[in-house]
């Protein structure tokens, strides 16, 4: 009994990191701070959630399941945050973004780029 | 073994799916809209097959495969769907530079 | 098991084979490869044809799991029809496109666009195979996979044209894409009364069934799903841009032949799978309806091009009117034994064979015509004839095959539809089909007329440079399409014969 | 209680297909659509369903989004903003159509539906007798490698056709120069941004066990679920993975990718023919060697829907792209 009040205990404060988390996403100004809310608060809700769910189920193997999910998700997310964390900062200014295309690379220069590649590559 | 009203409940599900992407896609005009239109009815129908393949009490595994079989048959169309919008696209940024064929 | 058993599988199986190996083999080996898996594939159609002839029904069980739970292919009087009619399409436009690579598409190289595309082959290949299994199939879920393959394939083929054809080949996905959907909703509904997949267990499940409103509605997703892929009128806009956006190889393909694929998964629904529901009546009117109005309206808009591949693109409009013309005559011989029945499904599979070879001619000419001299604008083609009698020659044969005059493969199908509806006391058939015969003469001729015309403009039309040996072979081809339309007019009872077995009567 | 949540569930994939469906920004639209295949995995798993839900997740939801993000990131009109729909005249028309009809179909459906009295399916027993003679235990690999062989035969050339058709739309109609046949969708010769150290990083970690997870999937197959089209798409993910944190894979695209996926097609009408050779209908393996025939099958189909789904990624993801 107590067992299924602690998994029930653990899954509500899992939602509630989510919630927070998502609440981070819509309230933040700036990609960075929304990153740092995202992926601290969510992960933290996904651990608790799986934690929980593990408790209610009460065996270890799917435990240890869950365990390699919650690293597999930890890895996941930071490396991404990370990823879009150092290209924004880096390139935030000089790189236009990818979708406007600005000035579409004229034929000419289409051709000299396409030529380059390919000597290099049969070599 | 999935009780009864459930799967009528997604049967009804799917239904919606189903005409609200056909309907969507007919009316819009965006292409990335009509290709995802495409896709929602694609899944609208599936989503009927695995309800009628949860009748059966572990269900039907014939059901199961062809909808695996529809999945791959999705991500087929909805590649090729996504290559040439992004070759027309390419062509009106272009203003349809380069010599037309 | 035996050799037609055999022959069954490799028509579905090897041209996806040779789709496969011709992926990984240069440009010129490719043309050859598909020179002769053509050749191979004519060669299977032969022992389905001699067996059907024979009046037996050859089944192979795949993998040798019965009905419910395995596919059948069945080699019955309509797989064998449409067999040997792809058949012979096929290896013509194989050898149209082997002779002249130009008429492959476009693609581009490193800075240029190239005429000519190594992408065609795997893919034509591909939609060969896929228009054999869904002629051969006996499973509706299988029809739906094969159906998609040959819709996809011909989308593809539509795409290779170049920057012009990317946007109908787009629209050719949706509307071809959404029909196969709207067919599998059909199919689940099916199978979820009937229990099975198999086409001739549907029927008898949907036999001993009492309440009629399931099946309706399934064949009603499953007509508005296949009618957008036959392109019945009101969804016929795709067709259009996309055959004559085509590469003038592929154009004949589309029209010819993969149009009837949509075709025989109807007739397959409509006559094998369902009994005669009651309200399937109202269905039949609604698609009469609509065949008289495409008639009509493809005609009229056919008149009124001013390019030629339009014009045909529009005339294939019209000709697929009449077959929705002939659908409320096929259930209404129901009470009376099937005697007006099969007089109808007889000219209808009669019609379509007939504008199968006829309409692959004239597009492989205009497709022709457009290489040579660069455009397909009449005003521009005007003299053209001069260089190409042969050329000509061909394009009235396979106009009189459209037109249905005498010896057609479209006459016999008009006299046995007019029989048919005389028999039924449906006259108003009649006059569709003689106001259809005099508008289709109206746009064809204006579509051939200016060839033969004296051109008033010197001689400086591309049309004048020197018609190479290869363009010869080209000419030949659809020579050899013109003289099919005529030839095949003499096979008409032997048609009626080869429908006879595994009919649904 | 099971009800209740599937309410939730059924009116959550309702109202994340409506966004998905009227979004105005493409972003938007590829975003719910993404999660439109999460919930709708887990529908899947309410109808206790795994493997389709397994198949789901993988390629329905996985490489689907990733193909529509391309698209939604290089469109013409920014994301963020842009009106899709011209306001012309009668600009409540369409919206208005779409309703009624919408409505009135679904009313329709939903009745018939109702009302029909459902039959099981008539495959039920014989799938259970006939199986041992397939040579593996899980039902559904049965099916799509044994039973309707013939259905996963053409599927599997689906998948390589629209390969096929998307190398041919790209520069040189998919041949490299001269007539060798290597692949010729060459890569973004404009700079890339360089890349952050963590996706070298996460690269070097992930890959092996997404590797690891294909494979086990793939052999999983035979006695759990699992199967030639989710590994497929997990391999796929691995190869995109390294594409992204651009670990020359040009030597592999160059020479690998079109034998690997030609080889699925090629070996399974291979081992379709030899029934025939033996007597037997086409795709007919006895049970003896079914197990060995299926194996070498799925390995290879497997192959194949990895370069497929590669391919499909490579021909969006390429800016230099045919314009």
């Amino acid at each position: 009994m107590i067992l299924d009040i602690a998994a029930a205990a653990l899954m509500l404060g899992g939602a509630f990191f989510f919630s927070v988390g998502t609440l981070g996403l819509i309230r933040f100004p700036d990609v960075r701070s929304r990153l740092h809310g995202l992926t601290k608060a969510d992960n933290l809700g996904l651990g608790l959630i799986l934690g929980g769910a593990a408790l209610w189920l009460g065996d270890w193997s799917v435990a240890g399941l869950m365990l390699l999910c919650w690293l597999f998700a930890l890895a996941g997310s930071s490396a991404s945050a990370h990823v879009i964390a150092a290209l924004e900062t880096d390139h935030a200014e000089q790189r236009e973004p990818v979708h406007h295309a600005g000035e579409p690379p004229t034929p000419a220069d289409d051709a000299a780029t396409a030529q380059v590649p390919d000597p290099e590559q049969e070599s | 073994m999935v009780s009864v009203d459930t799967i009528s409940w997604y049967l009804l599900v799917s239904t919606v799916m189903i005409i609200f992407g056909t309907v969507r896609l007919l009316l819009v005009r965006d292409l990335l809209a009509r290709l995802i239109a495409l896709d929602v009815t694609g899944i609208g129908v599936l989503l009927a097959l695995v309800a009628l393949a949860a009748r059966s009490e572990s269900s039907d595994p014939v059901l199961q495969a062809l909808v695996i079989t529809g999945l791959v048959i999705a991500v087929a169309f909805t590649g090729l769907g996504a290559v040439l919008i992004r070759r027309i696209e390419g062509l009106r940024e272009d203003g349809g530079g380069g010599d037309r064929s | 098991m035996t050799f037609t058993q055999f022959s069954l599988g490799a028509l579905a199986l090897l041209p996806l084979l040779a789709a496969a190996l011709t992926m990984l083999l240069p440009h010129p080996v490719r043309r050859a490869l598909g020179v002769l898996v053509a050749l191979l594939v004519a060669g299977f159609t032969a022992p389905v044809l001699g067996s059907v002839t024979s009046g037996e029904l050859t089944e192979l069980v795949l993998g040798g799991f019965d009905a419910p739970l395995g596919i059948h292919l069945r080699g019955d009087g309509l797989a064998a029809v449409f067999l040997g009619v792809t058949s012979l399409v096929g290896v013509v436009v194989t050898g149209y496109a082997a002779v002249l690579p130009k008429s492959t598409g476009a693609h581009l190289s490193a800075t240029s666009w190239v005429t000519s595309h190594p992408g065609f082959w795997p893919l034509w290949l591909g939609c060969w195979s896929g228009l054999n299994a869904v002629y051969l199939s006996g499973d509706l879920f299988n029809l739906y996979v094969s159906l998609e393959l040959v819709g996809l394939t011909a989308v593809a083929l539509v795409a290779v044209g170049g920057q012009s054809a990317w946007e109908p080949a787009l629209r050719y996905l949706f509307i071809a894409v959404l029909g196969s959907l709207m067919f599998l909703a059909g199919v689940g509904l099916l199978a979820a009364v009937t229990g099975t997949l198999d086409l001739h267990q549907t029927r008898s499940q949907l036999d001993e069934l009492e309440d009629p409103t399931l099946p309706l509605l399934a064949l009603t997703l499953i007509t508005v799903g296949l009618a957008m892929k036959v392109a019945l009128l009101p969804m016929h806009r795709w067709l259009v841009p996309a055959h004559s956006a085509a590469p003038s190889a592929v154009s004949p393909i589309l029209s010819g032949v993969v149009i009837k694929a949509a075709l025989v998964v109807l007739l397959r629904c409509w006559l094998w799978a369902l009994p005669a529901v009651p309200g399937m009546q109202w269905l039949a009117w609604l698609l009469g309806g609509l065949g008289v109005a495409a008639v009509l309206v493809g005609s009229v808009l056919a008149l009124r091009q001013d390019r030629l591949k339009p014009l045909v693109a529009y005339s294939t409009v019209a000709q697929i009117g009449y077959w929705f013309v002939a659908f409320p005559l096929l259930l209404h011989g129901e009470h009376d034994g099937a005697p007006l029945g099969s007089g109808a499904y007889n000219g209808l599979v009669a019609l379509a064979a007939g504008h199968a070879i006829a309409k692959a001619g004239l597009f492989t000419a205009a497709g022709f015509l457009k290489d040579r001299c660069g455009t397909d604008k009449m005003s521009a083609l005007r003299g053209a004839g001069a260089h190409h009698p042969v050329l000509i020659l061909a394009m009235g044969m396979c106009a009189v095959g459209l037109l249905g005059l005498p010896i057609s493969l479209g006459f016999t199908g008009k006299w046995q539809l007019a029989t048919a509806a005389v028999g039924a006391e449906q006259w108003w058939v009649l006059l569709v089909v003689a106001a259809g015969t005099l508008l289709s003469a109206a746009y064809l001729l204006r579509g051939i007329a200016p060839l033969l015309l004296q051109a008033e403009v010197p001689e400086n039309a591309p049309a004048a440079g020197p018609v190479r040996g290869r363009e010869r072979l080209g000419e030949i081809a659809v020579l050899i399409f013109g003289v099919a339309t005529i030839g095949t007019g003499l096979l008409g009872a032997w048609l009626g014969d080869l429908l006879e077995v595994g009919a649904w009567w | 209680m099971s009800t209740v949540l599937d309410l939730g569930l059924g009116v959550a994939v309702l109202i994340v297909t409506g966004l998905s469906l009227l979004a105005r920004s493409r972003l938007v639209m590829s975003m719910s659509f993404l999660v439109l295949g999460v919930l709708v995995a887990i529908v899947w798993l309410r109808l206790s369903s795994l493997d389709v839900a397994l198949a789901e997740a993988a390629i329905g939801t996985g490489l689907l989004s990733a193909l529509l993000v391309w698209l939604a990131v290089r469109s013409p009109l920014p994301p963020g903003a842009g009106r899709m729909e011209t306001s012309h005249r009668l600009r409540w028309l369409r919206p208005a159509v779409g309703l009624v009809a919408g409505t009135v179909l679904t009313v329709v459906t939903a009745a018939v539906w109702v009302r029909a009295d459902h039959r099981l399916p008539a495959w039920g027993e014989p799938a259970q007798a006939q199986l041992p003679d397939t040579g593996v235990e899980h039902p559904i690999t049965g099916v799509l490698l044994a039973f309707r062989a013939y259905d996963t035969l053409l599927e599997s050339g689906i998948l390589m056709l629209t390969a096929a058709a998307v190398l041919a739309l790209s520069r040189r109609g998919g041949l490299s120069a001269g007539s060798t046949h290597q692949l010729s969708i060459h890569q973004a010769s404009a700079a890339l941004p360089p890349v952050p150290a963590t996706l070298s990083w996460a690269a070097r970690m992930l890959t092996p066990a997404l590797v690891l997870l294909g494979l086990w999937l793939l052999f999983a197959g035979s006695t759990d679920s699992g199967g030639a089209f989710q590994s497929g798409a997990v391999l796929a993910a691995a190869l995109i993975l390294l594409h992204c944190a651009q670990v020359d894979l040009r030597v592999f695209q160059a020479r690998w990718l079109r034998p690997l996926l030609v080889g699925g097609v090629v070996v399974f009408v291979l081992a379709g023919l030899v029934g025939p050779l033996l007597g037997l209908p086409w795709l007919s393996w006895e049970p003896e060697w079914a197990f060995a025939a299926v194996l070498v099958v799925e390995v290879l189909l497997t192959a194949g829907i990895t370069a497929g789904l590669y391919a499909l990624f490579l021909a969006l993801e390429n800016p230099e792209g045919v314009r």
